[in-house]
């Protein structure tokens, strides 16, 4: 029973399906079983804070560093990455095919289409924030073409396809939506390979200081086994679709 | 703990300070909710109505699968709406999908069982002699139900009062067909699940409380309809 | 009698609760402007029959002409010419005026309201200031009862059914409900069925009486029913009361026989026992009551033979002769033939 | 009659219904063991008072002594011993059977029960067979009024408390209900309280008769009341009639007078106008029933005066002598000092 | 509109196949639903029993803060249950969070003011006449209580029917208290939550079918309650 770790994380990781495919290996080489509960960043953050669960699988790096900082988390640990991607429908009404990311998104507002934000401060809807910023263009918040879903990527695709619009995604959820559309995905791919655009993943040790009934030696043997040459090599295997979704950086 | 605390001082901020997000949550809900309600109640009212007063074969197993009704998950009717909505969906044209008007269309699906259902069994209820007495001071259909529906009208309230808690509080439907769009279809319940998801724990009390304020405003204005 | 004088005429009606036949009446014809009483113990079906008459109840066989038309399926206009008084009379949850005037409403018949209102309270002894307001719970039971029969007489309907009108009214509000009933009848030609226990009250109002026994429907007045266990003795039949006294009937049908009744006219009542062969049956009571049928100046005469109650119709003249009064012991006879056997 | 022989004592009992008083009873003494019957027009406070003696209403002031001791807030015990059939009877949504055995599972007292319940039904008159398994709405009124009757006679009360036991029963059972009433005074030695409108029934029934007028309650007998409004003339009061006749009443109040009681007692009955000066008035009428009082062997003799009712006591000699029957023409005759006022 | 028909088609497969993980759920559903119930109808019906049934000062009110209470929305509930089992909060030592039983709470409170509501307006519309027989055949508070809300059981029945739609349905507090956690904590409509999310709607129609199979079988098995 001491043996069970509990694990807050985002969505990203859960609706992929990644996590049904790596944890029967991680809690088969330990013995430790791990349940996780998957949601939003920033509630998932929360949790680690109250010291509801033992460890943490986000991908917010400043709000992670924040954490840490805060005397919340103790060691952070990069474990894989995917990127994000502006994908928008394919006759590409704002003409960013192919642009920079900071040129795509200033075409997006001066021809007012229709842009899709999460809108529910997650760490994909943070780093887009990060972009309008690099971008220099001021947070379009109450503008009529910029819509705020406040809900989760799939959702928010989903939304982007019914009003022709664009949006931020992380490459796995894309990957996953047109792995559900059969291949005819009607939104593709049309920004992607800015550095700006790593999505990097990492797990999140509680510091034991603030939680000190945390499980934090195995959550240290979790981060560890993420990292480990194993783990990382099932990680690189995951595939969808036969498409990659995350691509394993542990150092 | 302290979240709660924090909650109710920030529900105070939020309505005193007219927060601009706020108020358009609290007045889409309003639409919504008002729409979805005199829908249902105008449907619910004459449905209940009529499987309480007369007895009819097969009566008992309408009686069940009404309450089964019950018991449908709001993402389900979400989805339900949204496949008839989507742009691919038979109603696709009408431009429905993420407007209030389609949530407003999966609440009164949610509402209207519960009204039917609760009418149906307060109508029930119904002294035989009263019927009796209807009928025989001359009352022609549509007095007997108007004049039923009347002597039980405190019950017919709690009916309704539980379907509007039901509408007020549903956050699937809002979601699946509402899409949640901030200044446009966001609810405050959809408000509070974003919130609570974001980790703010404090902006989600307060947003219930600021729900729970107008259920008991409404409410209040319905007390006069109350059993003196 | 021509066919359109009839307000009612029911033929053949049989209905049931289940399998229980609560009533069966195979003729019965109601005059226009009639009163009509109904007479009968508990359980013989009066409230059924006029909740049939009412259209209130579709009787399972049976057809019911309404003024020379058959009338089921029935239409909306006849109910609201056919109006009911219930035996439990239920008051809309409203105030006494709204009750009054509820039927009035609902024939968006609003003229002079007020004052018909007045009227109808009057009709029953209520006071408009102290009772229009009131509401429905804040009444006794008579005053209840008495506004239920306000809320009807307002209709002036064509036909006035009333299920025990004076069930818990007192004797000055009964006297008001006999008057406003018989006004009904004179003024608007209403026709009146009244069932109630209250006999002298009954015949003081009614033109002609039924009785109803089970279900079946006797015509003319107080019948004396004497309901089974029977015993057979040689050729007869026979019912032993406790103190000893014997009635002799004669058996008429093969069918096994529940009651029977013995008209009042029948029966002689005399101070004494006589040895008179065709009297086979003298039996020993005395009087309880004697009350006056007002319409027709006889004096109905109710006589307890122990645990049986015989009810006749004796003239003034014979009460002063035999010197009559309640309390007189009395020798009630009639012969065995003179009797109806209700299967 | 010791303070132990009473079972209630009511002492300066006021009860209100908004701002309407309906009770003022300053001493109300009701022995264990006997039958008191209520008596009283509509709204007159029979069911409010009945009410207050089964503790199911607090009076707003005053004191209720049970068996000497005052007894609000009333203890549970009490509930268990003091038994009251409602006015309106109401069955429990259950069979007849569960109806009536009701009051004895709650007790759980529940010993033979079944032999109990076909006792009880019999008492009532309803056979156990036909009836027992019916499910409440199963029953006409009357019928339904016999099993309320039968729940409350199976409980061999205390006290049995009766608002119009006999309302919508036919005459049989009335008999039949009176029988079981005075088996249960004799056998179980039960106090019973009854408000009926049905004086004969009553009077064949209690020991002592009490009448209310306005939530004022008189005792002895049939009382004669006579409501206003009345006018003033010379120092007297009087009270013209429809049909010219006039009653001359003394006034012995200043206070606003609502109506007057003549006990019957005073008052003589003779068949025509005499001018003996010390009655003031003589009223003309007409006799309309006579009534056995069985426990006494007088007759109680109803006359109408026009619209007024007179009820009064009169031996059978009386009778005999004057040729008394109903419809016969009678002079009423009472001195104007012989009243009490109401105020 | 496809998916709809995948979904239904999928129900069958699930409920045929015997999917473990739809199985946990539907046993996880069956737990709280069961235990939130039987709480919430306990203290419910009393509570609602005394509300209605005597008359007392601020009945009114307290009837409007009951109705109120209809629209507490399930997201507050989950974040109000969490703020006290959280391991900061007060019964944080009691390891309820992420836990059956904490979903179980969580849907009490919201299943009471039902329960308590229509049970209030019911009896409230009883008979004054049955009140007075009781006391005068000399029931005491319990058979009152007892024997009165036997007499409007039907009524009571769309009560609880009325409390477990919305217990079965609901998401805010599986989600909040209990985690969604595969095998542990995942109930029908957190699941169906998922797969929505995940854009799997097929799977949550199916899901959504499950749920109101669910429902249909435990309405017909109490049917026999009903008025013949
Ligand atoms: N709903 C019912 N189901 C079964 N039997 C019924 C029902 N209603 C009445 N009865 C039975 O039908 C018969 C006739 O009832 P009805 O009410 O017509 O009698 P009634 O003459 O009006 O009696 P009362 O003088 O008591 O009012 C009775 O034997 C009664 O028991
Ligand atoms: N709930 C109430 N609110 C206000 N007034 C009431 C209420 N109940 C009864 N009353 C009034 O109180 C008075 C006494 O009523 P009560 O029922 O005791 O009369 P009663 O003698 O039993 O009459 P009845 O013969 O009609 O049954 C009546 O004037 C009645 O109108
Ligand atoms: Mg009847
Ligand atoms: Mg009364």
């Amino acid at each position: 029973k001491s043996k069970e770790l509990m694990m807050a994380t985002t969505t990203s990781t859960d609706n992929t399906g990644l996590l049904d495919y790596l944890i029967p290996h991680f809690e088969k080489e330990t013995g430790i079983s791990l349940k996780w509960t998957s949601t939003g960043t920033g509630k998932a953050l929360k949790l680690g804070q109250n010291c509801d669960v033992d460890v943490l699988l986000v991908h917010a790096p400043p709000a992670e560093k924040i954490f840490i900082a805060n005397g919340y988390g103790k060691e952070r640990r990069e474990v894989m990455y995917n990127d994000f991607v502006i994908i928008g429908p394919e006759n590409d009404p704002a003409d960013i095919k192919g642009k920079n990311i900071s040129e795509a998104l200033k075409m997006i507002k001066s021809k007012k289409v229709v842009f899709i934000s999460r809108g529910d401060d997650s760490g994909t809807n943070k780093k887009e924030k990060l972009l309008w910023k690099n971008a220099g263009i001021s947070q379009p918040d109450k503008e009529k073409w910029y819509v705020q879903t406040g809900q989760g990527m799939l959702a928010s695709i989903s939304v982007a396809e019914q009003r022709d619009g664009y949006t931020m995604t992380d490459r796995g959820t894309y990957i996953k939506y047109q792995s559900q559309k059969g291949g005819n995905a009607t939104l593709k791919v049309l920004v992607e390979g800015d550095s700006i655009l790593l999505n990097q993943y990492s797990v999140l040790t509680l510091d034991p200081k603030n939680c000190p009934n945390a499980k934090y030696d195995l959550a240290l043997k979790f981060s560890g086994w993420m990292a480990s040459p194993n783990a990382q090599n099932l990680i690189k295997d995951f595939r969808l679709i036969g498409k990659k979704l995350f691509i394993p950086n542990a150092k | 703990m302290d979240f709660i605390v924090a909650g109710f001082i920030k529900a105070i901020e939020l309505l005193i300070s007219g927060d601009y997000s706020t108020w358009t949550a609290v007045l889409a809900t309003l639409k919504v909710s008002t729409i979805s309600m005199l829908l249902s109640v105008g449907a619910g009212l004459p449905c209940g109505f009529l499987i309480g007063y007369f007895d009819f074969k097969g009566k008992k197993h309408l009686r069940t699968i009404l309450d089964t009704l019950l018991a449908l998950p709001t993402v389900f009717i979400g989805l339900a709406v949204y496949a008839f909505i989507s742009r691919q969906g038979p109603l696709g044209e009408l431009g429905l999908l993420f407007t209030l008007t389609g949530i407003a269309i999966g609440q009164t699906i949610l509402a209207f069982p519960i009204v039917t259902a609760i009418t149906a069994s307060i109508v029930e209820n119904i002294d035989q002699d009263l019927k009796l007495t209807l009928v025989s001071l001359g009352a022609g259909k549509r007095n007997i139900i108007a004049t039923c529906l009347w002597e039980v009208r405190y019950g017919i309230l709690t009916a309704a009062v539980t379907a509007y808690g039901r509408v007020l509080t549903e956050v699937g439907i809002s979601m699946m067909v509402g899409g949640n769009i901030k200044y446009h279809t966001r609810t405050i319940t959809t408000a509070i699940a974003l919130e609570t998801n974001k980790g703010m724990f404090a902006d989600g009390i307060a947003l219930g409380v600021v729900l729970i304020t107008i259920a008991f405003i409404v409410n209040l204005s319905l007390s006069f309809l109350r059993k003196q | 009698m021509t066919k359109k004088d009839l307000i009612y005429y029911l033929k053949e009606i049989r209905h049931f609760y289940g399998d229980t036949k609560v009533l069966e009446i195979d003729d019965l014809k109601i005059e226009k402007g009639s009163i009509t009483g109904l007479i009968g113990p508990n359980g013989s079906g009066k409230t059924t029959l006029l909740r049939v008459l009412a259209f209130a109840e579709k009787p399972k066989f049976g057809q019911i002409f309404y003024k020379g038309r058959p009338e089921f399926p029935f239409s909306s206009t006849i109910r609201s010419k056919v109006t009911l008084l219930t035996q439990k009379p239920y008051l809309l949850k409203r105030t006494v005026f709204e009750n009054i005037s509820y039927g009035l409403k609902i024939r968006k018949d609003t003229d002079k309201l007020e004052k018909r209102v007045i009227e109808a309270l009057n009709n029953v002894g209520l006071d408009f200031k102290d009772f229009a307001l009131r509401k429905w719970h804040e009444l006794s039971g008579g005053e209840a009862q008495r506004v239920a029969m306000a809320a009807r007489l307002i209709l002036k309907p064509e036909v006035l059914l009333l299920d025990e009108p004076t069930a818990s009214v007192d004797t000055e509000s009964a006297k008001l409900i006999r008057k406003a009933s018989l006004k009904a009848r004179d003024v608007w030609g209403t026709t009146l069925v009244i069932a109630s226990h209250d006999l002298q009250w009954l015949y003081s109002i009614s033109d002609k009486q039924f009785s109803l026994f089970k279900g079946n429907i006797f015509a003319t007045g107080i019948e004396n029913i004497i309901s089974g266990p029977f015993e057979n003795l040689d050729d007869k039949v026979v019912k032993k009361l406790d103190d000893g006294q014997i009635i002799t009937l004669d058996v008429t049908q093969k069918k096994e026989c529940i009651a029977v009744i013995i008209r009042k006219k029948n029966i002689t009542i005399e101070l004494f026992e006589s040895t008179d062969k065709i009297f086979h049956n003298q039996l020993s009571g005395h009087i309880v009551s004697m009350l006056l049928e007002e319409k027709r100046g006889d004096i109905m005469v109710t006589v307890f033979v122990h645990d049986l109650t015989f009810v006749l119709r004796v003239t003034p003249d014979q009460i002063s002769n035999l010197d009559l009064y309640p309390g007189k012991k009395v020798v009630l006879k009639f012969s065995s033939s003179d009797v109806e056997w209700i299967k």
